[in-house]
């Protein structure tokens, strides 16, 4: 039982521990929504438990680094949604569907 | 805390300004003509006067270290090799995209753009000296890949390809990303040689460090397709245009090398404590040879085929990297893994390139059976195919053996024996394979009903001069290697 | 001190309740929204942890544009929710949770271990912060950033691209 | 330059033919072409000096300096005669495939060319790598000869042949690479001089199998056996032949096989003494074994070429004998059976080749009495059974002789073993003869009404030379083994401080 | 005149003569062939006689001529130069060889006319004589083996001379791979003796070989001597490898008259007299000879006694005398080996030339049963084949009689020995007789049982000459090896001019035992059991011909298993030859196919089962994937953080 001290004083750790959950939140949307803007979503919510962890790291060690990065994920992030988002709606186009489980051609 | 950068600076990282703005010029008159499509051949010269530009821009500044914006960027040996690479890579892809029945006539320059881009991405991820320069480049030209997959004529695969890709891509570069930061929470800098120098230490006592390396080279791993996170590699290559295919798995496959190079090359894998993850690592290294070449032995489809014996090149390169990380200041490790992967980008380029001649129509996917009777038909071809294929087999006295020679001296050197010997298995597996297009094409009974497709005499071209440049190389490896080795010291 | 705790164990709960609805409505409209929420907490935190200018960038980027587009794309689908949200598989479903959670589980385990747990350094106060970020992306991330603005055109006209594509062999005729 | 000239002139040869505007003339072009070749190998016995041990005629350039690696061509007694065997049956080839081969004349033509170059310089390389460059590139002429031209599982033969060799010989790439790092680690130098691995003092302490030079040697001698081919290791043979054209066949038989067992006397034994004379009685016994077997495994085969491919198995077996018998007679035995199957098996392919042609038929059920219609082809083959049984005063006798007594010096056990292979040559080969040529008139030979079955003016051409080196080799074995001496004995005698001088 | 441009006319001779019709093998002229192989082996019969007329004019201790031509083999140690001696022992042996094969070839002339490949025939003949002349005149075992192996495929091609017929053809391969089962004891024997002496030369083997008896079993010496007489066991037909000779019987008779009779089944008896000064040094290796010599003896002659064709009986007989001479080898009479291979010579090739003369006149006809009276049609043939007839059965003063009974007399007395071995040869001397009576009643005497159409005539006179030459010789090519205890009583006192002459040469063994009184009486026994035997036969087959069906039938089994030459082809077909092909087959299927082919395919399919899981696990699913990709993440960490130290 950790103690009172611990619970209260946040540190790194605290702001780890709701990354890698987060992050393996968004991991479990990927592996496992069969709706691909659902797994899109996950991809968006892994990037920003990464960026949580930049930030909390760039605190910790207080180089600004840490911000330029998340800065970057950020726009890139956009843009990745973005262009998830263009390829869904290409594929809705074809295959009037979006359940991962119909694009299973490419195999073998 | 000023940070001062000059002309110089902007000079050497020109080349990849010169492919944005040449890519924007067909872009542009497209949309001044109205949205219209121009003339294909000039988009092409329009991106090809581009690559030339670059690599002029290019070559001055090689032969000397230096670094840009104040260290964010490098360009030293592996940087400017690879750059050269993907500016072939590129010319190559843009000729062969302009000549393919999957690209759509009426996009063209649309593929030009990104393709040219994707290069842009490419060239700063080969010159990134700072994780988040990396991860910039690196997201530009999956992007672009993603979206030039799916412009593809090609009606369902190619889409099924682009959006298979961009999910395990997004998903691989996010775990990446993850690692990037361990890193730079542990060495409280994304600065790629003040991390290096923290690896020493940190690698050894820290366990937060090592996950994110880990990390981070999963994330290279996932574009080279390693074993166990290749398995996007034979879709996607499959569903791609094949031009693309021919560009993108020698263009990605050759840039992230060359930064795993950067990785481990320095300092990595050194430190004694470091060793249960090169042990790892090794047997990655063997199970990609291993999953690639039996995953290519019974492929109907040759694209396929192709797609998994790329795997298994990985794996090869892979070892080369490894004995790269073990042997430290020995840059022979090193020199085998450029040496092989120039050698690997031009029997893949060239033999994904006769495939796109031979496509008759989008939706191709051949087969063995459509390379029947090509030896009498389209002799220069068929004697092309074989001339690349027997390099992929590592068949002397083609380039492909000399590469395989240079990465097994790496091993042994190092002491890598076993890989080696398993290259070795992996080699002979992988004869069947390579071995049976050429009897398809010169032993069995002629196709009567092969679809005629026009001559492409610029791919046509490109392609039988890749095939005799295997050929004529290989046996004058001596000054090439002697670049390669000069690049990197 | 105990306003960071009592703010972070809040937006703690709140993201880690949005987070896991996001991930479990079956509908995505739904889940969306729980993202703009998850977002918006993550926002809350970035601003607790000082970094004031990266917290109001994910409040427009992500709780604004971003999420505007996915709404507007599922809109654009007309999805109903679904009957099964997760794929099948008993064993591959676990394997899948226990992945996710020991990835999680060692890189918190090896954190742990590494990261001594010290009076976290003084950051520049809030205004500084951003200067020297600008300073920074002018400078040394000059190139990088210039290349997000080539992603970012890429990105457009690429998204176009692909969207226009009226696809196939059809448009030919 | 000599050397250079004849390893690469086939090279152009082969561009000439196929530049060459009229397809009728590409026949007599490459006949005159590859004997011309000949003519120039003949050059050598002026300028090679058979009193000397050394390599001669050497030529060196740098080739991959960081590896040490050097163009390095160089003649000795030991590879004298298979470039002249090589240059000889190449002329032969083309004249005996006249009229057999109709399809892609020229690519037929190209690849022999080719081959005649990868062979020479197989033959000819001294350098490790060069070597290995050469000992596998001709295996994709070989590939194609016997895919495009073969029969009908020609397929299934040519990919079996290329793996099956292909496989051994990547692993002796390991054992040179290794070998190349030695010479870095004992001379401070990286070489991949064959000469310089002889000089090398490779490890051969402690574990029995699991030591460096035994390692390697498996590895050098794994690549050579399956080339041979060795015992376990041999059922390649019997299909490529079988589906290989005659050229095919002659060539394989006559010169790619000798690729195994000189690479046996080039690299394995003076390279790896201690591990050749460790495991010497290993390979003995597998020579031996493949003596018996293939005879054995000859003598109920219904196919010509089958027979002649598992008597070649024998045949080899012999030559394995002798070289690890590791003492004068043997290693002179094994080199002159070389030349001797070389020839007769190669004369041995050649006529089933030329009756295949006129009847398309290899069963020997289906002939009989043949002696009767054609007696001219009867003679030539009975006068090549001969020799292929080492009957005295024809060369078998002198290899097989010296290769038994080398054999039975070295072990008494193995070397009476191997005599039975001189009753069991006979058995399979003359039963053979008997249904073929005597008896009663066989349904092919019935079949053929009208169709000459007796050799032409062409074939007898082909037959000729081949005969008369079968009685002057079996006469006057000095004539042959004069150019050979020095080198052998200065084999035997240093084996285990084996090295090897050169000279311009 | 230079003995060494002799020797080489000698050889060279019959090899121009086989050049010259080889080349024009298809030629259908016999007299011209004929002539020219004729003359060629006339030739090398006057070379000889010129190299022998050389040799006794040097003193007796140096009747040496050798030459060397030039170094064929010269490896290492090993000199193997084509050298030839004329000495004692091959100077006897070139007369016999080029004087009966001179007399042979002028009886092929006229047996040969009619047939459709003369020239070829001749061929071969010529190189049967150029191979057996290497044989004997080689002064080192190679260049003996060299013409061992020559006259062995010159057999071979004559015996399946007429080829069109299966069986003949068969037999021919038969007799091959027989011999090559006996040369392949040859070579190791070579071997031992070059291994353990250094060298093949006889002088230098005689010089070279320490004269130390051996005691046991496996020294150098036995081995080779019984490695060399399992080669002689194959050329010379002795048990076990006698079963070739006669099937031999289907080449041209001529043919069986030279080879297989005068000249090549004798070498292994020629072959042990010359290395007899060795032979003596293994008495086991002798009493091996000895015992095998003898059974052959004795098993070939009962067989004898069965045989109805004219040619088998002749075949049976000669494995018989074979028996004797090596019996005579065996214990150590090596001059009355080599005197009964001489007279053997003579009397046995005069009967297969009468007989191919009758069968010549016969249309083809080889079955005694079909014969009879034949004196009166042929009386040239008729009286010399009596001739041979009391030759082979041992009537003085006949050449038989001296060779046969030296031999009995040293299997009595010599030190190597014993009653037994006597009493079995001469039982066997006794089945000669009767056998050859046997013959002789069949063929020539009683009443012709051929049919009317069949009008038998006497031979040209090319065929008459030879058989009257041989004649003579088989009367008097006795006279020069008359025994001491006869020689005593005769006028002149003749000597043992054989003997002595072959003295300095050969092997010595002890003096024998027995006295002067012991010899007469041995010389009595085994006349009268040649007369007694031939008596019964005259009885059973001329004055009461049904009684020799009776004889049989009383005999019962042992009459049916003498009369399938106790079924040892059976035997061999069955045991060894039958196996050896099923195991082969076996070998090729089990090992070749199913063993070593498997394998490989094994791996294949392995690497194809492998492929296949792949392209399993390659399902196509993203998700999959990514679960692939997590998890080898994971266990990467985990395995990398679990050895982390």
């Amino acid at each position: 039982m950790p103690s009172i001290e611990t619970l209260m004083h946040i540190g790194l750790p605290h702001y780890m521990f709701l990354s890698a959950i987060l992050f393996s939140f968004g991991m479990i949307a990927v592996l496992m929504r069969r709706n691909v803007i659902v797994m899109l979503m996950g991809i968006e919510l892994m990037l920003n438990a990464v960026n949580l962890s930049f930030v909390a790291f760039a605190r910790e060690s207080g180089s600004l680094n840490g911000h330029i990065m998340v800065f970057f994920v950020m726009t890139i992030a956009a843009a990745e949604a973005g262009v998830g988002l263009a390829l869904a709606v290409a594929i809705y186009k074809k295959f009037h569907e979006v359940n991962i489980r119909f694009f299973e051609h490419l195999r073998g | 805390m000023e940070i001062q950068f000059g002309l110089i600076d902007f000079i050497l990282v020109s080349p990849a300004v010169a492919l944005f703005l040449f890519s924007c010029v067909p872009l542009l008159i497209k949309v001044l003509r109205g949205n219209r499509e121009q003339n294909q051949f000039a988009t092409l010269i329009y991106g090809i006067i581009g690559v030339v530009t670059a690599v002029g821009l290019l070559v001055p500044t090689m032969g000397v270290e230096r670094t840009a914006f104040d260290g964010a960027l490098i360009f030293d040996g592996i940087s400017s090799f690879t750059s050269l690479i993907l500016l072939l890579v590129t010319a190559v892809g843009l000729t062969f995209a302009r000549d393919s029945r999957s690209t759509n006539p009426n996009q063209f320059t649309e593929n030009v753009f990104l393709m040219m881009n994707c290069t842009v991405g490419m060239l700063t991820m080969a010159w990134a000296n700072d994780l988040i320069i990396l991860f910039v480049g690196l997201e530009l030209f999956s992007l672009c890949l993603y979206m030039m997959i799916a412009l593809s004529l090609e009606e369902k695969l190619s889409k099924e390809a682009a959006f298979k890709y961009f999910i395990l891509g997004s998903f691989a570069s996010a775990v990446m990303l993850y690692g990037i930061s361990f890193i730079y929470g542990t060495v409280g800098s994304t600065y790629l040689p003040e991390f290096l120098d923290a690896s020493q230490s940190l690698l050894g006592t820290n366990r937060l460090f090592l996950i994110g390396f880990i990390l981070l080279i999963f994330g290279l791993c996932f574009k080279v397709s390693v074993f166990p996170f290749h398995a996007w590699a034979p879709d996607v290559y499959q569903g791609s245009p094949t031009p693309l295919t021919a560009y993108m798995a020698t263009g990605v496959k050759a840039v992230s090398f060359a930064f795993l190079l950067r990785l481990v090359a320095a300092q990595g894998f050194t430190v004694e404590r470091f060793w249960p993850f090169v042990d790892t690592l090794q047997w990655l290294a063997a199970l990609t040879i291993l999953i690639g070449n039996v995953g290519a032995f019974r492929q109907k489809s040759l694209k396929r085929m192709l797609a998994y014996s790329s795997i298994a090149h990985s794996g090869y390169v892979m070892i080369g990297v490894i004995a790269a990380g073990i042997g430290g200041s020995s840059m022979l490790g090193a020199s085998s893994v450029l040496y092989y992967i120039f050698a690997y980008t031009l029997m893949t380029a060239g033999a994904f390139g006769v495939l796109h001649l031979l496509e008759p129509q989008p939706e191709s996917d051949l087969t063995y059976e459509d390379l029947r009777g090509l030896g009498s038909e389209r002799p220069w071809l068929a004697l092309s195919m074989t001339i690349l294929l027997i390099s992929l087999a590592g068949i002397p006295p083609t380039l492909g053996f000399f590469g395989k020679f240079f990465l097994f001296s790496a091993a042994i050197k190092q002491g890598l024996v076993w890989l080696a010997i398993w290259g070795v298995i992996g080699s002979i597996i992988s004869l069947y394979y390579y071995l049976r297009p050429v009897l398809a094409m010169y032993m069995e009974e002629p196709l009567f009903n092969r679809g005629q497709s026009e001559l492409r005499p610029l791919s046509y071209f490109t392609v039988t001069t890749l095939a005799f440049v295997i050929l004529i190389i290989g046996l004058g490896s001596e000054p090439f290697y002697q670049l390669i080795l000069a690049a990197l010291t | 001190m105990l306003w960071e705790a009592i703010g972070f164990y809040s937006l703690a709960l709140f993201l880690l309740f949005f987070g896991y609805k996001t991930i479990t409505v079956p509908n995505p409209i739904h889940a969306a929204l729980y993202l703009v929420l998850t977002m918006i907490g993550l926002a809350g935190t970035f601003y607790n942890l000082g970094a004031h200018f990266i917290a109001g960038v994910q409040l427009i980027v992500y709780a604004g544009a971003v999420m505007v587009l996915f709404v507007i794309v599922l809109m654009l689908f007309d999805l109903r929710a679904e009957i099964r949200s997760f794929t099948r598989g008993l064993f591959s479903g676990s394997l899948k949770v226990i992945s996710a959670a020991m990835l999680a589980g060692l890189a918190l385990g090896a954190a742990n271990s590494s990261v001594a747990i010290v009076e976290p350094q003084s950051l520049p106060a809030a205004v500084d912060t951003t200067r020297q970020l600008g300073h920074l992306l002018y400078t040394k991330y000059l190139y990088a950033f210039e290349a997000l603005g080539v992603l970012l055109l890429v990105v457009a006209v690429g998204v176009v691209a692909v969207s226009r594509s009226k696809g196939g062999t059809h448009a030919q005729h | 330059m000599t050397l250079s000239i004849l390893v690469f002139l086939p090279l152009w040869f082969a561009l000439i033919v196929a530049l060459l505007p009229d397809q009728r003339w590409i026949r007599p072009v490459s006949l005159g072409l590859s004997l011309l070749h000949f003519i120039l190998c003949l050059v050598l016995f002026y300028q090679f000096d058979p009193s000397k041990a050394s390599v001669q005629l050497v030529e060196r350039y740098e080739w991959l300096p960081t590896f040490g690696i050097s163009y390095f061509l160089g003649i000795d007694g030991i590879s004298f005669w298979l470039v002249m065997l090589s240059a000889f049956l190449t002329p032969l080839v083309i004249l005996g495939s006249w009229t057999a081969i109709k399809d892609n004349v020229r690519s037929f033509h190209v690849c022999l060319f080719l081959l005649l170059t990868s062979m020479m310089g197989t033959f000819l390389a001294l350098d490790s790598v060069l070597f290995y460059v050469f000992f596998e590139a001709s295996l994709i002429p070989m590939y194609f000869l016997v895919g495009v031209w073969g029969g009908p599982r020609r397929l299934y033969a040519t990919m079996k042949f290329f793996i099956y060799t292909m496989a051994g010989s990547l692993f002796m790439l390991i054992a040179i690479i290794a070998l190349i790092f030695m010479t870095q680690q004992q001379f401070g130098q990286m070489s991949a001089s064959v000469l310089d691995f002889y000089k090398l003092n490779i490890p051969f302490v402690g574990n029995d199998l699991l030591n460096t030079q035994t390692l390697l040697f498996f590895a050098f001698a794994l690549a050579f056996a399956i080339k041979v081919p060795m015992f376990p290791v041999h059922t390649w043979l019997p299909d490529a032949h079988v589906e290989a054209p005659t050229a095919g066949s002659v060539i394989l038989a006559a010169v790619m096989l000798k690729m195994g067992t000189y690479g046996f006397m080039r690299f394995v034994l003076p390279i790896f003494p201690e591990a050749a004379e460790h495991w010497a009685w290993l390979f003995m016994l597998l020579g031996v074994i493949g003596i018996i077997y293939g005879a054995l495994v000859a003598m109920i085969q219904p196919d010509m070429k089958k027979l002649v491919a598992y008597s070649s198995v024998s045949h080899m077996g012999y030559v394995i004998l002798g070289l690890f018998a590791l003492n004068v007679y043997g290693v002179t035995g094994g080199l002159y059976q070389m030349l001797n199957h070389g020839i007769s098996t190669g004369a041995l392919f050649l006529l089933v080749g030329m009756i295949y042609e006129r009847t398309h038929s290899r069963q020997i059920a289906e002939y009989g009495g043949l002696a009767k219609v054609a007696p001219i082809f009867a003679i030539f083959f009975v006068i090549v059974t001969f020799s292929s049984i080492a009957v005295p005063l024809t060369n078998g006798f002198v290899g097989e002789f010296l290769i038994l007594l080398g054999g039975f010096a070295a072990n008494k056990i193995y070397g009476s073993l191997a005599v039975l292979g001189v009753i069991l040559g006979a058995v399979y080969l003359l039963w053979m003869v008997k249904r073929i040529f005597f008896g009663d008139t066989g349904k092919v030979v019935k079949e053929a009404h009208g169709t000459p079955l007796d050799v032409g003016a062409r074939e007898i051409m082909v037959m000729t030379p081949l005969v008369i080196l079968i009685f002057w080799m079996g006469i006057f074995p000095g004539d042959f083994l004069r150019w050979s001496q020095a080198s052998l004995d200065h084999f035997v005698n240093h084996r285990t401080q084996y090295e090897l001088s050169v000279e311009e | 005149m230079n003995h060494a441009l002799v020797l080489l006319t000698l050889l060279l001779a019959p090899l121009i003569g086989f050049l010259f019709n080889g080349i024009r093998f298809r030629a259908q002229n016999a007299v011209l062939a004929g002539t020219v192989a004729t003359v060629a082996a006339g030739i090398s019969f006057i070379c000889s006689i010129i190299l022998f007329a050389q040799l006794l004019a040097l003193p007796a201790e140096q009747r040496v001529l050798a030459t060397q031509f030039y170094d064929w083999i010269s490896v290492g140690n090993l000199r193997i130069p084509f050298g030839f001696v004329v000495d004692q022992i091959s100077g006897i042996m070139i007369l016999i060889v080029a004087g009966v094969g001179s007399l042979i070839h002028l009886f092929s002339i006229g047996y040969m006319a009619h047939d459709e490949r003369p020239s070829k025939y001749f061929a071969y003949l010529n190189l049967f004589l150029f191979n057996m002349l290497l044989l004997v005149l080689g002064d080192n075992l190679v260049v003996t083996f060299v013409g061992w192996e020559g006259v062995g495929y010159c057999s071979y091609l004559l015996i399946g001379f007429w080829f069109s017929d299966e069986a003949k053809a068969a037999a021919g391969m038969k007799a091959f791979i027989t011999n090559r089962i006996g040369d392949a004891g040859f070579l190791i024997g070579m071997f031992i003796l070059f291994v353990t002496f250094g060298s093949l030369n006889y002088a230098d083997l005689i010089q070279l070989i320490p004269p130390v008896i051996e005691t046991g079993w496996l020294g150098p010496i036995t081995l080779a001597c019984l490695l060399l007489f399992v080669g002689a066991t194959g050329k010379s037909a002795q048990i076990p490898l006698y079963v070739w000779l006669p099937d031999a019987m289907a080449g041209p008779t001529p043919v069986s008259a030279l080879i297989h009779a005068a000249t090549m089944v004798t070498a292994g008896v020629y072959l042990f007299v010359r290395m007899s000064p060795i032979l003596v040094l293994a008495p086991h290796a002798m009493e091996v000879i000895a015992w095998t010599g003898a059974a052959t003896a004795l098993v070939a002659a009962t067989i004898g006694t069965t045989q109805w064709d004219i040619k088998k009986i002749l075949a049976y007989s000669t494995v018989s005398q074979l028996g004797y001479m090596f019996l005579a080898v065996g214990v150590g009479a090596f001059s009355a080996a080599q005197f009964h291979l001489m007279t053997h010579a003579f009397f046995k090739a005069l009967m297969f030339l009468g007989s191919g003369s009758v069968i010549h006149a016969m249309h083809e006809e080889q079955d005694v049963r079909k014969m009879g009276g034949l004196s009166k049609y042929m009386p040239i043939t008729y009286f010399t084949f009596l001739m041979g007839w009391l030759a082979i059965i041992g009537i003085p003063p006949f050449a038989g009689f001296f060779s046969k009974d030296e031999i009995l007399w040293y299997a009595f007395s010599s030190p190597h020995g014993s009653k037994a071995l006597w009493f079995i040869g001469a039982v066997t001397a006794a089945c000669t007789a009767f056998y050859m009576t046997r013959l002789m009643a069949l063929t020539f005497w009683g009443k012709p049982r051929f049919g009317s159409d069949v009008h038998p005539h006497e031979s040209p006179p090319t065929m008459a000459i030879p058989l009257i030459a041989l004649a003579v010789l088989s009367v008097i090519g006795g006279w020069v090896g008359i025994p001491h205890v006869i020689g005593e009583i005769l006028p002149g006192h003749p000597a043992n001019y054989f003997h002595n002459w072959l003295e300095p040469v050969i092997g010595k063994v002890g003096s024998g035992h027995g006295s002067a009184m012991v010899e007469w009486a041995l010389i009595g026994i085994s006349v009268s059991l040649a007369v007694i035997g031939a008596l019964i036969a005259y009885n059973s087959y001329v004055v009461h011909p049904e009684q020799s069906a009776k004889f049989a039938k009383l005999l019962g089994p042992v009459h049916t298993l003498v009369a399938n030459k106790y079924y040892v082809d059976e035997f061999y077909f069955s045991r060894i030859i039958n196996p050896l092909v099923r195991g082969s087959r076996a070998l090729w299927l089990y090992i070749d196919v199913n063993f070593i082919d498997k394998a490989t395919y094994v791996a294949g399919d392995l690497v194809a089962g492998a492929a296949s899981f792949v392209r399993t696990v390659q399902s196509g699913k993203t998700q999959s994937y990514a679960l692939y990709m997590a998890l080898g993440l994971v266990l990467v960490i985990a395995l990398t953080l679990g050895r982390f130290v």
